[in-house]
């Protein structure tokens, strides 16, 4: 498969605002008109080519190297083809993405994935804040996809989202799930304080024990059987060895919440 | 000056005609300001009368003010410093402003920080120099007030002026702050003490709740002191929350917040059976961990208490006018703090474009500092990182961020030297009324140079449009 | 020995007044390098009003003077410390996409400074 | 220097004038138009074109506390609608709650240059003024909100009609208002003082004053008129939203015993039905009253499906709109004045009631009988944006588009109404009275609305088109002040309006009276409360005709 490849050659020294590393901007465009594409450094209208050698041919994968943790916005609005990193990248990358494929091999910043409604973003090390979340004000977040953090994500990971899938291989921060409407959320490391505060559907699971808030109720252990399906997946997705069978065929400890909003959501909690 | 008002000052005149008796001040040239704004908190108390040495350029009496207020009137007197240096050598008005312009228009990311002790006035020319020159705009709210406003966004807010307080509440709530050190009127002119309409014996007709992780100096004025452990505000008041909709919660609640569930029985009793209830928040739920969520559940609460009866919450904001900060920001690019312009049009998101972020992760190459001193209460990344860029820094007194800027402007000091408006923490606007005239400018008086230079500079092939 | 105690800076009045007569006069750096314990927090560490306690955190170290407070005032395991550099410096610059470094909660160590 | 314009070879609509569409010339020297001007003059050939004075907005919501709040509320709505900078203008965002530059701007790309701000606390005037001041190319006004005021409901507790009127003169003068505004009237005492309760019954006393709404409207409106204001208050009538509300808004039109009155946004009062029951539409009896009584004028508070916002000096009207979807909702409370809510609200045009009240709105507009008293307006942005009303204009211009979008929305709130049935289409000329000459006379702005010798040089142009919603979306040119502020649709320059206002005289002793009230029950000092004049950017007072 031909891909074109997009090599860091200055860094830029105020943050770099990427939106149109996209597969489908990108499409029918010849070498000089991808280095021509415009992006903002600051206040600084420049060329895409001002940063990056442009290689290669073919806009279905799109393949980038360098440090990009000051590059914001890679694959915005993506809703077809692949882009894969090998570096790090800056915030909101994926926003509002609706199809497509984005691989990090590296670390990602803030905002991964806002919006978002279907697609997929893969980032093997760590992640930052609000990992498929709403933007502020906003009272839905992701309404599809699945985002996929090998190692740890912080706060707010899946805030307000309505459908999808969030999985952190590592652990999570504070207020996972937070006023989350459905959906589901898999931690496999330990959960942050606050999980699921103000959620009215949707799950959250861990591997580990968490502390929960006062308006959440305890149920029942049991042995979820939906779990098998999504732990199967995951195995077969990169997460194998933090999954351990007795992870599929243990009982999790359920609490219902948030018993101020509909009480409808659930937190399962790994208990042996 | 409007008719009724000269009519009012004159009443005023004939009702206290000056006193004959022993003068303290005979020989000096006194000045009289009645009904004079102080700006140091955000109380913005409009009532100070003050006797102003007109010759000395210095204030001699406040009355009314508080500690705070005789503080910030009696400590604001003239100064000696130069009026500008560039690189700490002293220089001229103009090659202050060249110098300031230049450092802006040349930046790919210049950001501006401050504004809470500065006019709207001045904070309109502000936003109106990040808006030409596409920069990045922010203000003390973020390190204040910030997640409170983020949590407005989310869930909204009741909320009242402090005179509807005064006259109405008789369950006032205080929860994460100590007004008796930082705000001190705030109990005897608006929320505890005085008398109102329907509060006619005033505190006899309140019932006054603390909230807070220690004993304080405003502890005494309390009826119920409610000590909640560290850290653990959040996890009260979402079962206060719970309890207020008859929701039942976890039988260990003291264990983890060390308040007992009696306790909030009783509080949930009385919020619920009170006439009108208000709810004060502090920077004891913005500052700590859960910051946006903890004032978000406070606000929440407030809300959910409509259900039952009269209810509003309301930050107790900081600075003389980071409230007006806030409004303008708001009313000029529709997002309150944390701003940016580097597209030709405002974009919002705290993490994102406020301060401390952009200074911490090195991103900002230079930055214009208004009446603020971050170099000395940011978190060391960000002082490192303002150590490598250009600063331009306007305040009415040297400070560790004055120190390290490339361009200093010293100003006059706003509701003292300059008149003005300024918003109360409760959004009331209030007109400034100025003591005496200060050998420097004010800070609008610079901001607008500023402005017309880098207008002028920009003009032609360097304009900054939308991208 | 390094005991892990918990930082809350805040406002003081003293701290409010200070500021006034400006952030470079000796007061204001008094006023906010001075860090308040439970005095029974104080017996343990056998500390006195007056002496120096280095604090420490993920991200930096200041040295202060200790002042006791009464035990029913101040939470054991608790520092009051007026808004100043010395907190400054100790105050990590994460955010977590608010604007808001953590600043009133700081896990902090802290030893006497013989 | 004296700058000159013609507008030549254009088809112009002036009712006021009794021009209906004649090929003629205008010519304007130093922002006013007058009958010739030199041959230097700067000339646009308007050939194809149609000129019509600029529109006048008789009540939105543009400015101050209440539109900020609803401003912060919202960066969601922002985020999705920038407003870029150009060479000549300011940057903002717009949304539904635009922020000030992006509400002056656009309100001249839909050729408006006129818009009054329909309800200000008097306590945050001061607010109000420095946020018109930053409201570019229109001229503005606003509306002090007083029909809730403690000390005036006081003064007629005591039957003191007499201080009453000083009293309401004190305080347009005080904070440069320019006409008054009652809302839900009695209802803050009891929704601040009595655990959110509301007024049911306009005939019912009002807690601890023993005086009903009825009275207290009726002694606004005698007020208004004896201090011979050039608008009349503005009613926002009690129960709105309410199914059964017709009968508080007839009684409340009666109210004004045959004096001037504007009742505002009227389709949100003209339920018919029972209480607490589904609505239906009880348009045929409001403006058959509307029809007959030559002292009412109205706007209509057209809704438009799609994102609006509620931001009304109506607490107990938001909380009710808050308890349908439990989103994010602002009460605020201002001291002896005035109550406040706010609450982002989306119409969609399979729900039942909003469809009714978009056919309300309709049939109102279809039914007048005489649009100099019948008003477009979407009560902005509580009904929906201003920027909908090109939209508006062709569902009244377009009875095949109107039956069309009918077929659209919930079939079973149409069939509440005579939409159907109505075939009316308004004539451009209709179009003129509703949008400039109707708004203008009804303020009493002599020198708007028209294009005569004397009058303010604002002036649309449009291409003439078809369709009427792509014609009215973007003026050709907008002229304001006699200055050509948009050129060949873009902006040519930047401008700054004039605030609009009025000065009742007045008897000063009054302040006496009300000083002590001040000391007493407000938290600001007295002295500090009035506006100076010298506060005041650009300004006109519109003169006053009291009666003897």
């Amino acid at each position: 498969m031909s891909a074109t490849h997009l090599k860091l050659h200055t860094a830029p020294e105020v943050p770099l605002e990427t939106e149109v590393i996209n597969p489908t901007v990108f499409a029918n465009l010849s070498q000089s008109g991808i280095e021509n594409l415009n992006v903002m450094h600051g206040n600084d209208k420049c060329h895409l080519g001002d940063f990056f050698k442009v290689t290669g041919k073919g806009a279905s994968e799109i393949h980038i190297e360098g440090d990009l943790s000051g590059v914001k916005l890679i694959g915005a609005g993506m809703s077809e083809g692949k882009i894969s990193v090998e570096g790090d990248v800056g915030m909101h990358l994926g926003v509002g993405m609706s199809g497509g494929e984005i691989i990090v091999n590296g670390n990602a910043g803030d905002w991964v994935g806002p919006e978002m409604s279907g697609g997929r973003i893969i980032i093997k090390k760590n992640a930052g804040h609000m990992i498929g979340s709403a933007y502020r004000g906003q009272s839905t977040g992701i309404t599809g996809g699945e985002i996929f953090i090998h190692g740890n994500a912080k706060n707010e990971v899946g805030s307000a989202m309505r459908r999808g899938l969030i999985v952190v291989g590592g652990n999570a921060g504070d207020f996972t799930g937070v006023n989350m409407l459905a959906g589901t959320i898999i931690v496999l490391g330990e959960l942050g304080i606050r999980t699921g505060a103000g959620m009215k559907r949707g799950s959250i699971v861990s591997l580990q024990d968490a502390p929960m808030l006062p308006s959440f109720d305890y149920s029942c252990t049991y042995h979820p059987l939906f779990l098998r399906l999504y732990f199967s997946r995951l195995r077969a997705n990169g997460f194998k060895r933090k999954i351990q069978d007795q992870h599929i065929t243990g009982k999790y400890k359920r609490y219902s919440g948030d018993g101020i909003e509909l009480n409808r959501g659930e937190v399962l909690l790994f208990a042996g | 000056m409007t008719k009724e008002a000269t009519q009012t000052d004159a009443q005023v005149k004939n009702k206290k005609p000056v006193s004959k008796k022993v003068d303290p001040y005979e020989g000096k040239n006194i000045k009289i300001v009645k009904d004079a704004t102080c700006t140091f908190c955000g109380c913005v108390c409009d009532d100070m009368e003050l006797t102003v040495d007109v010759d000395e350029h210095r204030i001699l009496k406040a009355k009314k003010a508080c500690v705070l207020g005789r503080a910030w009137f009696y400590e604001h007197k003239v100064d000696t410093r130069p009026g500008v240096l560039i690189d700490g050598k002293e220089a001229t008005f103009q090659e202050g402003v060249e110098a300031a312009a230049q450092i802006l228009i040349d930046a790919k990311f210049p950001t501006t920080y401050g504004m809470s002790d500065s006019t709207c006035e001045s904070q309109r020319v502000t936003v109106e120099i990040m808006d030409t020159i596409n920069g990045n705009i922010d203000t003390t709210t973020s390190v204040c007030h910030g997640p409170s406003g983020m949590a407005f966004q989310g869930v909204g807010e009741s909320t009242a002026t402090l005179g509807e307080v005064k006259n109405r509440a008789d369950l006032v709530i205080y929860w994460g702050g100590n007004p008796a050190e930082s705000h001190p009127r705030h109990f005897t002119r608006y929320a505890v003490t005085p008398k109102g309409m329907y509060i006619p014996n005033g505190k006899k007709d309140r019932t006054v709740v603390l909230v807070d992780v220690r004993r304080t100096p405003s502890t005494p004025v309390a009826d119920i002191f409610m000590q909640v452990k560290p850290g653990k505000d959040f996890e009260v008041l979402w079962a206060l929350r719970a309890l207020v909709k008859g929701k039942k919660i976890a039988n260990d609640i003291e264990k983890q917040t060390g308040v007992s569930r009696e306790v909030l029985d009783d509080l949930v009793d009385r919020m619920k059976n009170c006439q009108f209830g208000v709810l004060f928040f502090g920077m004891g739920l913005t500052m700590t961990r859960g910051r946006h969520f903890n004032s978000g559940a406070l606000l929440s609460l407030a809300a959910d208490l409509n259900e039952f009866t009269h209810f509003v919450a309301k930050p107790v904001r900081g600075h003389g006018n980071v409230t007006g900060a806030d409004n303008v920001v708001s009313w000029q690019t529709g997002y309150p703090f944390g701003v940016n312009f580097n597209r030709g049009y405002p974009r919002f998101n705290p993490g994102e474009f406020t301060t401390t972020d952009v200074l911490s992760r090195g991103e900002a190459d230079a930055a214009m500092i208004i009446a603020s001193d971050p170099a000395s209460n940011f978190p060391k990344a960000a002082i490192e990182h303002m150590k490598k860029i250009p600063i331009i820094s306007l305040d009415t007194k040297d400070t560790v961020t004055s120190s390290i800027a490339k361009v200093r402007f010293a100003v006059s000091t706003y509701g003292i030297n300059t008149g003005g408006t300024v918003y109360r923490m409760d959004d009331v606007p209030i007109t400034l009324r100025p003591a005496f005239e200060s050998t420097y400018p004010g800070d609008q008086e610079v901001l607008e140079a500023i402005r017309d230079r880098v207008k002028k500079l920009l003009s032609g092939k360097k304009a900054r449009v939308a991208a | 020995m390094a005991e892990t105690m918990i930082l809350v800076p805040g406002r003081s009045q003293s701290q409010g007044t200070s500021l006034n007569e400006g952030k470079l006069e000796d007061e204001y750096k008094r006023v906010t390098s001075t860090a308040e314990l439970n005095e029974k927090d104080m017996q343990r560490l056998k500390l006195k009003d007056g002496d120096k306690i280095k604090l420490k955190s993920d991200v930096g170290q200041t040295v202060v003077t200790c002042k006791g407070k009464k035990h029913e005032d101040l939470p054991l395991g608790m520092i009051f410390i007026p808004y100043g550099p010395p907190s400054s410096e100790l105050m990590a610059s994460d955010t977590a996409g608010t604007g808001m470094p953590l600043s009133k909660h700081m896990e902090v160590k802290v030893t006497k400074v013989k | 220097m004296s700058s000159e314009l013609k507008i030549v070879n254009g088809r112009v609509y002036d009712p006021a004038n009794n021009i209906d569409g004649k090929i003629q010339d205008i010519f304007i020297r130093d922002g006013k138009i007058v009958d010739s001007v030199s041959s230097s003059a700067t000339k646009i050939d308007a050939h194809g074109m149609v000129v019509m004075p600029g529109a006048v907005d008789i009540h939105c919501h543009i400015a101050g506390a209440k539109v900020n709040l609803a401003r912060k509320l919202q960066p969601e709505d922002h985020r999705l609608d920038v407003h870029p900078k150009t060479a000549h203008t300011r940057s903002g965002t717009g949304g539904v709650v635009p922020s000030t530059f992006a509400t002056g701007y656009r309100y001249a790309t839909m050729g408006y240059t006129t818009a009054m701000e329909a309800a200000v606390p008097p306590i945050t005037a001061r607010h109000t003024l420095e946020e018109l001041d930053d409201t570019p190319v229109i001229d503005k006004g606003f509306y002090v909100l007083l029909g809730n005021n403690a000390f005036l409901l006081k003064l007629l507790k005591e039957g003191r009609k007499k201080e009453f009127k000083e009293a309401i003169a004190w305080w347009i003068d005080s904070v440069h208002a320019y006409t008054l505004k009652l809302v839900n009237v009695g209802a803050d005492e009891l929704w601040k003082g009595r655990k959110n309760a509301n007024i049911t019954n306009v005939n019912d006393n009002i807690d601890h004053y023993n005086i009903t709404p009825t009275h207290v409207i009726e002694s606004f409106i005698e007020a208004a008129h004896e201090l011979g204001l050039p608008h009349p208050p503005h009613v926002h009538c009690n129960n709105l939203g309410h199914s059964g509300n017709i009968s508080t808004t007839l009684d409340t039109m009666k109210a004004a015993q045959g004096r001037r009155v504007h009742m505002a946004h009227i389709q949100f009062h003209s339920f018919g039905g029972e209480v607490n029951k589904d609505a239906v539409s009880g348009v045929r009896s409001i403006i058959d009253y509307v029809n007959e009584n030559e002292n009412i004028t109205t706007d209509v508070g057209q809704v438009m499906f799609g994102k609006a916002t509620a931001m009304t000096a109506d607490a107990p009207l938001a909380w009710m709109l808050r308890n349908v979807k439990m989103n994010k909702w602002i009460n605020a409370d201002t001291e002896c004045e005035s109550g406040c809510g706010i609450i982002p609200f989306t119409y969609q045009d399979h729900i039942y009631t909003h469809a009714l009240q978009w056919a309300m709105g309709l049939e109102l507009f279809l039914h007048s009988k005489d649009p100099w008293r019948v008003l477009l307006s979407t009560d902005h942005p509580n009904g929906g944006s201003f920027m909908s009303y090109p939209t508006l204009i062709k569902l009244l211009m377009d009875s095949a588009y109107r039956k069309e979008a009918l077929s659209y929305v919930n079939q079973k709130a149409i069939d509440q109404t005579s939409l159907r049935e109505l075939d009316r289409e308004y004539t451009l000329s209709e179009i003129a009275i509703i949008t400039r000459a109707g708004p203008a006379r009804a303020l009493g702005l002599k020198n708007k609305g028209h294009l005569g010798v004397g009058a303010d040089a604002d002036i649309t142009i449009y291409t003439e088109e078809d369709d009427k919603e792509a014609m009215f979306n973007a003026p050709r040119y907008v002229i304001k002040d006699g200055v050509t502020v948009i050129k060949n649709h873009e902006f040519a320059t930047d401008h700054k309006g004039k605030l609009l206002h009025t000065k009742p005289g007045y008897n000063a002793d009054i302040s006496q009276e009300i000083e002590p009230f001040f000391e007493d029950y407000y938290s600001v000092k007295f002295n500090n409360y009035a506006i100076s004049e010298d506060y005041l950017h650009d300004h006109e007072v519109i003169p006053t005709h009291p009666k003897a």
